[in-house]
């Protein structure tokens, strides 16, 4: 399963996409942010506590508690600052 | 009837009015939007976007504009990639017998957009140094004020 | 920053989007407003003002728009005489540094000009015959809403 | 001095202009709006007498107590329907 990351995330981390093995997948999108500290610096492990950054579960921006399935189309990025 | 598009090129906005106005059978009323990329301390921008989910978010908000006013059309056009100051960043146009729904269709995706459509920006300053831009806590007022039914109420 | 302009010559809202757009260096923000003649049982609309205190009236409608917002420039092209369905009877243009600011500014000239400014039309219908438009107190309605001061604190 | 006439008013009177004798001139446009309802027929008399119908004096929509002076700019008209 793929995760994609937007805007200066996606610069943190140097990638714009994270593959994760199906059978570790975490149950939440909390749960997740928390596994994904590790993939970057502190900086980055900052950015995935911040409540601020969003996280979008098949594009749409998802609760901290949602589920995320086998499938799902799973994007963290920050503020939206388009128009 | 509710068109979106991303696109890399630049906005020809003179000739999107013109495809817009014409679409109809004399709708009354078009009202249109363009934002610019402002000159200054700001030597470039760059917009960064998620396809798919852009238009979708963008293609929702105009089906909710539609549902709260009598519009007959609503176009949203966006740019990513490099901008340079000067050159238009996004056009929303809309179409309405009633100008009153079209002036509020048009704002309201506007205010949307701005916060709710997975784009983002950063700049180049003079020195040639790239900043992303911070979401600003008044573009959240904006949108917030359509749900608060003040607007409507005294429309 | 400040035009006002009567004509019986048809009106390109395509051109004038780009000459206004252009007139600024990057200013940031642009919101325009057509009003077309519609078509159906009408067959024609005729146009007739008092020159002069038409062009006074909506200059004073545009300086009372820069006074409440932070306009860069409006613009207002108002048709007189024949016009047939589909083609432009006025065309409204505000920029502004925000685009609330220019949003306001391009609705509240227009709201005032419907019922301020000294332009009466008349329709043609199907059969020829020729009937002065009404005044709508809906008109009176919108442009009193700007005196009610409850869309600045929303806005 | 002379009276401008506009839209249905214009049409009713057959002229968009009346020609006012200065030493004739009333003082107020109310005292004007009577002295106007025998320039035309029934309907245009009733006109005068609508309140809707609006008095230009020099170009501004004018109160029915201003006074109005020689050389003054003079208009009747219908409530406006541009845009």
């Amino acid at each position: 399963m793929k995760i994609r990351f937007f805007a200066n995330l996606r610069e943190l981390l140097g990638t714009e996409e994270l593959d994760f093995a199906d059978n570790n997948f975490p149950s939440t999108v909390a749960e997740l942010r928390v596994l994904l500290r590790d993939a970057g610096d502190e900086e980055f492990a900052a950015a995935m506590a911040d409540p601020n950054v969003l996280c979008a579960v098949n594009q749409r921006v998802a609760d901290e508690t949602l589920h995320i399935e086998a499938g799902d189309e799973v994007a963290f990025f920050p503020p939206m600052t388009g128009g | 009837m509710f068109n979106v598009r991303i696109t890399t090129e630049a906005i020809d906005v003179s000739s999107l009015l013109r495809d817009f106005s014409d679409q109809d059978d004399g709708v009354g009323a078009v009202v249109t939007f363009s934002g610019q990329a402002r000159g200054g301390s700001v030597t470039a921008l760059e917009l960064e976007h998620y396809p798919g989910m852009t238009e979708e978010r963008i293609g929702a908000m105009m089906r909710s504009a539609a549902s709260r006013w009598p519009v007959r059309a609503i176009e949203v056009v966006h740019r990513v990639g490099l901008i340079l100051p000067r050159e238009t960043i996004v056009w929303v146009a809309a179409s309405s017998a009633h100008r009153a729904a079209a002036f509020s269709a048009c704002e309201f995706v506007m205010d949307y957009l701005k916060v709710g459509a997975p784009l983002w920006k950063r700049e180049r300053d003079t020195e040639g140094n790239w900043h992303w831009v911070q979401a600003r806590a008044s573009d959240n007022d904006r949108r917030d004020r359509w749900s608060a039914g003040v607007r409507e109420e005294t429309s």
